[in-house]
C-alpha cells in the first residue's frame, strides 16, 4: 500500500470576449494642460488589472510614458459605457477602444505641435518620452506638455478623444448551430503530476508544466498573476471545492471557509509557465485575455493524472479522496497507467 | 517560475514598442498594500440602515401569506420590503440584450423555488435588529414537491420550476427547446468507425467565493438621484436592470464602483443594488445590502454544474470522425445568464480540434436549487473538462500518446470549424509541443513537426458535403427574444458601429427586428486596428413594447459627479 | 440599547468609539472611528481579512468583542506606513506583484508583519504557517509567499 | 438579540451571572461567531479572572487555566507533549485566541485539544465548586449543563513517546478536521499499561476507541498489535456525513490513520 505518482495532460483553447460579440465598450481620452492623460471608462478591474493594462495601452498609443496616463473607471456620471468585466472581455474589447480614442487625442496634440513647429503634422513622431520631433530631425522637436499647453491656450485645440469597439452581434441558426463565436482564441496546454495515497484517497499535486498563448502580453506580470492564480483555482475545482458535496442533493452543503474547501498555502505546487504570444490581428497590439482559460486545462490534466497513477477514471468533480478510495477498492487495488512517464513513446 | 517563448511566432509580431510589453507597477498597488483602495463597502454614510432577508427554508413552496406585523414592531426596524414594494418585481437579466422573458421577482411573492430565496428585507437602524427581526417574519407556505436532478426535471410529470417555462427547459429561437450543433453526419461516421468511446462528465456547482462578498449602500443624492456604490461587476448592466426593476430613468442612478474585491463572475446578477435603491427611496437614508459568507455560499449563484455525454467514432490510427454531445446545463430555480453559457458552449464544439462529424443537443434546465450565474471560464470550462478527459480516454482505446492524439486532431490555420467559421490564427498544436519538451515526453516524428501554421485548409477547410438536420425538440407558442435570432438578412458587410455616443436602440417588442446587423460567415470582420469608418445605424424604432419602461439601454448621461 | 465607550490606542495614537453590546471589533474599527484597512470576509473566523494586532498578537476583528480592546493598543494596516515610508512589506507586496483585487492584502500583511517581528529569517514553511488563517481567492499564494521572504531578506541587509 | 454585556473580576461572580438567556465568551473564536450571525441570548458574561490564564505545575501535572489560548500552550515549556496539538488547531490569529475552556465544549468538527486531554485523562475544575476535579470525559457527555470551567488538570506523560497525536485534514498546513485520534499509551518493560486512545470528529464528541484500548493494554507496540488495534478503530464509533466527508469514508480511513500514528509512536 502507498503513494503513487501520475502525469496527467490537457490541452483546450478559449473564446475572447463575449459570445457572438455585441457587446461594445467606450474609452474616452482627455488631457490636462501639461500633456497629463486620463482615461476614462466604466470597466471593473475585480483584481485582473483592468485599469494597469489600458493605461499601457493609452501611453503606448498616445506615445508618452506610462506615467503622464492615469485610468478613471466606474462612475457612470463620467466614464463611458462599457458592458463589463467577465468573458475574458476587457484587455480585448476595452483596449481596442482606448486605441481608437488615444488615437484620435493623439492626432489632435501632432497638430498642436505640428502648428508650434511649423511642420505637417505627418512628419512627426514621438519619442514615448515626452517630446514629439520631426521624423529625422529630433532636434526639430517640442515637448508633449508644450503642445498641449499651446492647444488649450493658444490653438483652441481639445487634446481628448472618442472609441468604441464592438463586434456586431453574430446571429446563432436554430438549425445548424452555425455562428460566429468570437474573433479571436488563446490556446493552452498543461500537464500536471500528483500523488495519490492509495489507503486514503488523498491526492497531492505536485509538478505542473504549461504553455499558454496569449496573443501579446501586454504586461508579463500581470499575465503571469493571471497564470499562476488561475491554475491554483483549477487545481481547487478539480480536488476540493463544491457548493453541493452530493450533488445533485443539497445537503451537507457548506457555509464557511472551513467547509468550502480550497487548497492551502501548504498545497501549492512548483508550476513552469511557458507563455508563447501569437497576435490576435484584431486585438490591441495582438493582445488577447488570459483571465479565465487558466484554470480550464487543470480540471482535466488532475482528472487524467488520478487514473494515471492509481488506474481509477473519476468523471465527477470534484475528486474527492472518497471517490478514488471506492475506484481502488472497485478495481481490487490500485493499477498504476504510467503513460506519460518522461521518456513513455 | 515564467519564460516568454519569444521565438515562437516572431515574425508576426514587431516587439519594438514603448510601454507594452513591459512589467509596469499594477496603477491600484499602492492602493492595496495600505488598505486604501476604494471597495463598495469602504465609504462612510451617516445614519447608514442595514438590509437583512428574510428566505425560504424549501426547495419550493408556494406563498399564501407573509405576516411582517411583529417584525415591523421590532427595536430598530424603520421599515418591511416585500415583493408589493417592487415597481416591476420580474426580470431576467438578459432582457437587456432582448433575451429570454422576465421569470425571477426580486422579492418572491407567489412562490419560492429555491432554498434560500428572499421573500421579505428587513431594513433597520444596526445589522444585528434586522437579524433579530429576519426571525419574527411569518410566512404560510405551502410545501410543493421539488426536483433536483435536470433529467429528471425534464421528464413529463416532474414538478414545474420556473412558471415561465413549463418543460423546465429553456426555449430557443422560439423554435427548439434546445440548442442545436448539426455539422456533417455523425451516425453515418460512427458507423465506419474502428473504435467508439462513450462518456459521461458531470460538474458539480462551485461558488466564485470572492473574499469581499457581494453588496451595495445606496443613498438619497441631489436633484432627487440616488448615487449606488456597488461590487458590480458590469457598472451599466447592474445600473439597467435597477433602472428596469425600479422603473426609473436611469440617469437618476449614479452608479460608482470599479474597485471589487474579487468577482470571477458571481458579482453580475445585480441583485443588491436594487434592493439597496429601493430603501434609500423608502426611507429617505443610506441603505447598505450585502450578503454574510453563508449567504455567498448558498444564496449567491455558484457555478452551476453541467451534465456531459460525449460519443466519439475514431479511426485506428487516432483521427477522430465523428464527435456526439449531449449537455444537460443545471440553471437552478431561474434563468439568469444560463441561456447565453448554452449558446457559447456550443460555439466551442468539439473542442480545439478539427472533427468533420459534428453533433449536439444542449439544454438550459431549471431545478429547484439556487440560479446559477456566470464563472470564470463561463460555459466552457465544463465542456472541457468532459473533451479532454474523453480524449485521454480516445488515446487509450487507439493506444496512442495522449499528446500525440491531441497534435493530430489539432485544428490548423484555415480549417473549417463545427461552427462554421474557418480556424485562424491557432497555437494549440505549438503550446502541445512545448509541454511535451519540457516533461521530457517523446513524440512521434509527426508530431515534432506538425505545426499550426501547415497542412490546414483544403479539404480540412471545406463545409461538409451533407449535414443530417432534424426537428428533434419543437417547441411552439413561447417567444424568448431577438438576441442572435437568424433573421436571414444576408449580404449587408459585417461592419464596425463607429460613431461615438452611439445608444444601443431597444428592440421594438414586436417584429423582433435586430439591433445590429448580423456579421456574415467568413467576412473579414475585423481590421488589425478598429478604426475603419462606417455608416452610422439605423435609428431604432420607438421601444413602444410593454417590455420594458425606463430602462435605458447602453447610454451615459453626466450629472453630479461624487468622488 | 445602552453604548459603551472603548478607548484604545489604534496606530498609536488614542481613539475613542461608542461600541453597541455585542458588536465585534471589525464593526467598530470600520464604522466606529473609519479605519476601512481591516475588510469584513466572513464574520465566521475563517478568512483573515479582517486580521489586525492586539497588543503585537494577531486576532481576528470580527471574532473580537469591541469592548474587550479597551485600553490595548490595536494595529491595523493603515497603521503599517509611517512617516511617509512604506513599510518594507508594502514594498515588497508591490514590486512582487503580491496582490490582484487587494482584498485580502491588509490581513496578509498584518500576519506577515506578526511572523517577521517574531521571527526575522522565516523559512517558506514558517512563512507557509504565518498566512495560513488568510485565504486569498486571486494570487495562488505564490507570489505573496515570495514577497514575505524578499522582505525578511531586505531587512537583513537593513 | 445582545443586549448587555457584562465583565466580572473573578470567575465565581460570572458563573453566578449566568442564566438562561446569557452565553458566557471567553476567546470567541466559537461565540462571536454565533453572536455576528444573531442569537436569541440577551447577555454576555465575560471573566477577566487572571487566574483563568494561569499555568502551573501541580503534582505529576500541569493545571491550564480555562482561559490560556492555544498559542499559550504552544509555547509554554511544561506544556511541549501538547504543543503539536495546538498547533494543529486553526491558524495563528484562531490559536491567539481560542481558549482550552472553549475547546471543551466546540462542536463537531472542532475540539482536537478535548480529544488530546480525554486521552491524557485530564480532569476538568469548575467554577465555584471547591471540591474535586471531575473526569473530562463527563464534561464532555453533559456539556450543557456543566457550567464554567475553571481549569484544566492534565498528568504529564512520562515519556514523550508515550502520547502522539494525528490530525487528518484536507487542507495544508491548516485544515479542520476529517478525524483526528489521539493516543496515551504508558510503557512498563515496553508493554503497555493503562492505554487510553481518544477519536475526534468521529462522533457527536470526542469518543474513547475502548475495543482499540483493550487491543492494546498489555502489548508491545508491534506490527501484529497494531495490525489488530486498526481493525477495531471504529468499533463504537459513530462518525457523521458532513461537507468534508462521509461516515463510509471516516470508517475507511479511521483505522488507517489509527496505523499511522501508532507506527510513528513505536519508531519515536
Amino acid at each position: 500500500m502507498g503513494l503513487h505518482r501520475g502525469r496527467g495532460f490537457a490541452a483546450i483553447n478559449y473564446p475572447i470576449g463575449m459570445n457572438l460579440g455585441g457587446d461594445p465598450s467606450q474609452a474616452l481620452v482627455h488631457s490636462n494642460p501639461d500633456g497629463k492623460f486620463t482615461v476614462a471608462l466604466s470597466s471593473i478591474d475585480l483584481g485582473q488589472g483592468m485599469k494597469s493594462v489600458t493605461r499601457q495601452i493609452a501611453a503606448e498609443t498616445l506615445g508618452v510614458p506610462v506615467a503622464d496616463v492615469y485610468v478613471d473607471t466606474a462612475d457612470s456620471d463620467t466614464g463611458p459605457h462599457c458592458m463589463g468585466s467577465f468573458a475574458s472581455r476587457g484587455t480585448h474589447r476595452v483596449g481596442n477602444a482606448v486605441i481608437q480614442a488615444a488615437q484620435e487625442a493623439r492626432a489632435v496634440m501632432l497638430e498642436a505641435a505640428a502648428e508650434e513647429l511649423e511642420v505637417d503634422a505627418a512628419d512627426l513622431v514621438t519619442d514615448g518620452r515626452g517630446n514629439i520631433h520631426v521624423n529625422g530631425a529630433p532636434s526639430r522637436s517640442i515637448t508633449t506638455m508644450a503642445a498641449c499647453q499651446a492647444a488649450q491656450f493658444k490653438q483652441g485645440r481639445t487634446v481628448s478623444g472618442r472609441g468604441i469597439f464592438l463586434i456586431p452581434l453574430s446571429e446563432v441558426d436554430p438549425e445548424t448551430g452555425e455562428m460566429t463565436p468570437v474573433s479571436c482564441f488563446a490556446h493552452a496546454a498543461l500537464l500536471v503530476e500528483v500523488e495519490v495515497d492509495d489507503e486514503t484517497g488523498e491526492v497531492a499535486v505536485r509538478d505542473m508544466q504549461s504553455a499558454y498563448e496569449l496573443g501579446r502580453a501586454l504586461n508579463p506580470k500581470l499575465v503571469e498573476q493571471q497564470l499562476v492564480g488561475g491554475a491554483w483555482m483549477g487545481m481547487s475545482h478539480a480536488l476540493w471545492e463544491t457548493t453541493e458535496p452530493y450533488y445533485p442533493d443539497r445537503s451537507h452543503g457548506p457555509v464557511d471557509f472551513n467547509h468550502y474547501l480550497m487548497p492551502g498555502p501548504g498545497d501549492v505546487a512548483p508550476h513552469h509557465i511557458s507563455v508563447l504570444e501569437r497576435p490576435a490581428p484584431d486585438g490591441p497590439f495582438g493582445g488577447k485575455g488570459p483571465g479565465e482559460m487558466c484554470a480550464n486545462p487543470v480540471l482535466p490534466a488532475v482528472a487524467n493524472a488520478v487514473y494515471d497513477a492509481v488506474g481509477v477514471r473519476i468523471d465527477e468533480l470534484p475528486i474527492t479522496p472518497e471517490k478514488i478510495l471506492r475506484g481502488i477498492r472497485a478495481n481490487g487495488g490500485a493499477k498504476p497507467r504510467r503513460r506519460l512517464a518522461a521518456g513513455a513513446a | 517560475m515564467i519564460e516568454f517563448r519569444k521565438e515562437f511566432f516572431a515574425d508576426e509580431r514587431d516587439d519594438n514598442l514603448n510601454e507594452i510589453g513591459k512589467p509596469t507597477r499594477r496603477q491600484d498597488i499602492l492602493g492595496h498594500v495600505t488598505g486604501r483602495s476604494p471597495f463598495f463597502d469602504d465609504h462612510l454614510f451617516d445614519g447608514l440602515l442595514h438590509i437583512r432577508c428574510v428566505r425560504s427554508p424549501h426547495h419550493h413552496a408556494r406563498i399564501r401569506r407573509i405576516d411582517t406585523a411583529e417584525a415591523q414592531a421590532m427595536p430598530g426596524v424603520v421599515r418591511v420590503l416585500t415583493g408589493r414594494d417592487v415597481p416591476r418585481n420580474l426580470n431576467t437579466l438578459l432582457s437587456l440584450l432582448d433575451f429570454g422573458i422576465d421569470d425571477e421577482p426580486l422579492l418572491a411573492d407567489s412562490k419560492v423555488a429555491y432554498k434560500g430565496e428572499p421573500v421579505a428585507a428587513i431594513i433597520a437602524e444596526t445589522e444585528a435588529q434586522a437579524r433579530a427581526a429576519v426571525t419574527k417574519v411569518r410566512v404560510d407556505w405551502e410545501v410543493r414537491p421539488h426536483v433536483l436532478d435536470v433529467e429528471e426535471a425534464i421528464r413529463p410529470g416532474a414538478p414545474v420550476v420556473c412558471e415561465v417555462y413549463k418543460t423546465n427547459k429553456f426555449i430557443y429561437h422560439g423554435k427548439y427547446d434546445h440548442q442545436k450543433m448539426r455539422y456533417g453526419d455523425v451516425e453515418a461516421a460512427f458507423a465506419r468507425a474502428d473504435h467508439i468511446v462513450e462518456g459521461r462528465y458531470q460538474m458539480s456547482p462551485i461558488e466564485q467565493a470572492p473574499i469581499e462578498t457581494c453588496g451595495a449602500i445606496a443613498a438619497p443624492e441631489t436633484n432627487d438621484r440616488y448615487v449606488c456604490y456597488t461590487s458590480t461587476q458590469a457598472l451599466f448592466f447592474s445600473l439597467g436592470t435597477a433602472a428596469k426593476v425600479l422603473t426609473t430613468p436611469s440617469n437618476r442612478f449614479h452608479f460608482i464602483g470599479g474597485t471589487v474585491g474579487g468577482g470571477f463572475g458571481g458579482k453580475v446578477d445585480s441583485v443588491h443594488e436594487p434592493i439597496a435603491i429601493l430603501g434609500a427611496m423608502l426611507t429617505g437614508r443610506p441603505c447598505k445590502f450585502a450578503w454574510d459568507r453563508e449567504e455567498e455560499m448558498q444564496v449567491g449563484a455558484p457555478r452551476g454544474a453541467e451534465r456531459w455525454y460525449i460519443k466519439d467514432g475514431v479511426a485506428r490510427d487516432g483521427r477522430i470522425l465523428a464527435r456526439k454531445f449531449t449537455g444537460y446545463f443545471d440553471s437552478g430555480a431561474y434563468t439568469r445568464l444560463s441561456s447565453y453559457a448554452i449558446i457559447k458552449s456550443v460555439g466551442h464544439l468539439p473542442g480545439p480540434y478539427t472533427i468533420p462529424n459534428v453533433h449536439a443537443d444542449v439544454y438550459c434546465v431549471y431545478t429547484n436549487r439556487t440560479p446559477a450565474t456566470a464563472m470564470r471560464g463561463f460555459g466552457i470550462t465544463g465542456v472541457d473538462f468532459a473533451i479532454e478527459a474523453h480524449m485521454d480516454k480516445v488515446a487509450e482505446a487507439v493506444a496512442m500518446n495522449p499528446i500525440d492524439l491531441r497534435i493530430l486532431n489539432a485544428y490548423r490555420d484555415g480549417d473549417m470549424k463545427a461552427h462554421r467559421r474557418e480556424a485562424k490564427n491557432c497555437a494549440l498544436i505549438e503550446c502541445c509541443q512545448v509541454v511535451a519538451d519540457k516533461a521530457g515526453i517523446a513524440l512521434q516524428a509527426a508530431s515534432r513537426a506538425a505545426s499550426s501554421l501547415r497542412d490546414g485548409g483544403g479539404e480540412r477547410g471545406r463545409l461538409p458535403a451533407h449535414t443530417a438536420l432534424d426537428q428533434h425538440g419543437v417547441v411552439t407558442g413561447i417567444d424568448t427574444g431577438g438576441y442572435a435570432r437568424k433573421t436571414g438578412a444576408q449580404g449587408r458587410p459585417a461592419r464596425h458601429i463607429e460613431m461615438p455616443g452611439y445608444t444601443m436602440p431597444t428592440a421594438a417588442s414586436a417584429g423582433r427586428a435586430p439591433a445590429q446587423s448580423p456579421a456574415r460567415p467568413g467576412a473579414a470582420s475585423t481590421a488589425a486596428s478598429p478604426s475603419t469608418a462606417t455608416e452610422p445605424p439605423r435609428p431604432a424604432p420607438a421601444d413602444g413594447g410593454n417590455r420594458r419602461q425606463g430602462a435605458m439601454r447602453f447610454s451615459a448621461i453626466s450629472g453630479l459627479r461624487r468622488r | 440599547m445602552a453604548k459603551t465607550p472603548v478607548v484604545f490606542v489604534l496606530n498609536g495614537s488614542e481613539r475613542a468609539a461608542f461600541a453597541a453590546p455585542g458588536q465585534n471589533l471589525l464593526e467598530l474599527l470600520r464604522r466606529g472611528v473609519g479605519d476601512l484597512s481591516p475588510k469584513y470576509g466572513c464574520g465566521q473566523g475563517t478568512c483573515g481579512a479582517c486580521t489586525v494586532a492586539i497588543d503585537g498578537e494577531t486576532h481576528l476583528a470580527c471574532l473580537t468583542l469591541a469592548e474587550s480592546v479597551a485600553g490595548r493598543r490595536v494595529d491595523t494596516a493603515a497603521g503599517l506606513a509611517s512617516g511617509g515610508q512604506l513599510h518594507p512589506l508594502q514594498d515588497a507586496f508591490m514590486q512582487t506583484f503580491a496582490a490582484q483585487c487587494g482584498y485580502c492584502t491588509p490581513g496578509m500583511l498584518i500576519s506577515a508583519k506578526a511572523l517577521l517581528d517574531r521571527n526575522p529569517t522565516p523559512t517558506r514553511e514558517d512563512v507557509v504557517e504565518a498566512i495560513s488563517g488568510n485565504i486569498c481567492r486571486c494570487t495562488g499564494y505564490e507570489p505573496i509567499i515570495e514577497a514575505i521572504l524578499v522582505a525578511a531578506r531586505g531587512r537583513e541587509r537593513a | 438579540m445582545i443586549q448587555s454585556v457584562e465583565t466580572h473580576p473573578t470567575l465565581a461572580e460570572a458563573q453566578r451571572a449566568m442564566g438562561s438567556d446569557a452565553i458566557f465568551m471567553a476567546g470567541g473564536t466559537l461565540v462571536m461567531r454565533d453572536v455576528n450571525a444573531g442569537v436569541p441570548a440577551r447577555r454576555i458574561v465575560r471573566s477577566t479572572d487572571p487566574v483563568l490564564a494561569h499555568i502551573r505545575l501541580s503534582g505529576d501535572g500541569v493545571a491550564i487555566g480555562a482561559g490560556v489560548t492555544m498559542a499559550m500552550v504552544a509555547a509554554h515549556r511544561d506544556l511541549t507533549f501538547l504543543a503539536p496539538v495546538a498547533r494543529a488547531i486553526g491558524g495563528p490569529q484562531i490559536r491567539n485566541m481560542a481558549t482550552v475552556g472553549g475547546n471543551l465544549f466546540a462542536p463537531h468538527p472542532y475540539g482536537d485539544l478535548a480529544v488530546a486531554l480525554l486521552a491524557l485523562g485530564a480532569r476538568v475544575a469548575l467554577a465555584g465548586q471547591s471540591g474535586a476535579a471531575r473526569p473530562l470525559a463527563d464534561v464532555v457527555r453533559d456539556r450543557g449543563r456543566v457550567g464554567l470551567v475553571a481549569s484544566v488538570q492534565v498528568p504529564r506523560p512520562q515519556a514523550p513517546a508515550d502520547f502522539g497525536f494525528l490530525k487528518a485534514s484536507r487542507i495544508k498546513p491548516k485544515g479542520v478536521s476529517v478525524l483526528s485520534v489521539a493516543a496515551h499509551l504508558p510503557r512498563q518493560g515496553g508493554r503497555i499499561r493503562g492505554a487510553r486512545v481518544v477519536f475526534g470528529a468521529m462522533g457527536p464528541t470526542p469518543l474513547q476507541a475502548i475495543a482499540v484500548e483493550r487491543v492494546l493494554d498489555g502489548q508491545n507496540l508491534d506490527a501484529a498489535t497494531i495490525a489488530r488495534a486498526a481493525q477495531v478503530a471504529v468499533d463504537g464509533l459513530d462518525p457523521p456525513t458532513d461537507a468534508l466527508a462521509t461516515a463510509w469514508y471516516r470508517r475507511e480511513v479511521a483505522g488507517v490513520h489509527l496505523k499511522r500514528l501508532l507506527e510513528r509512536m513505536a519508531r519515536s
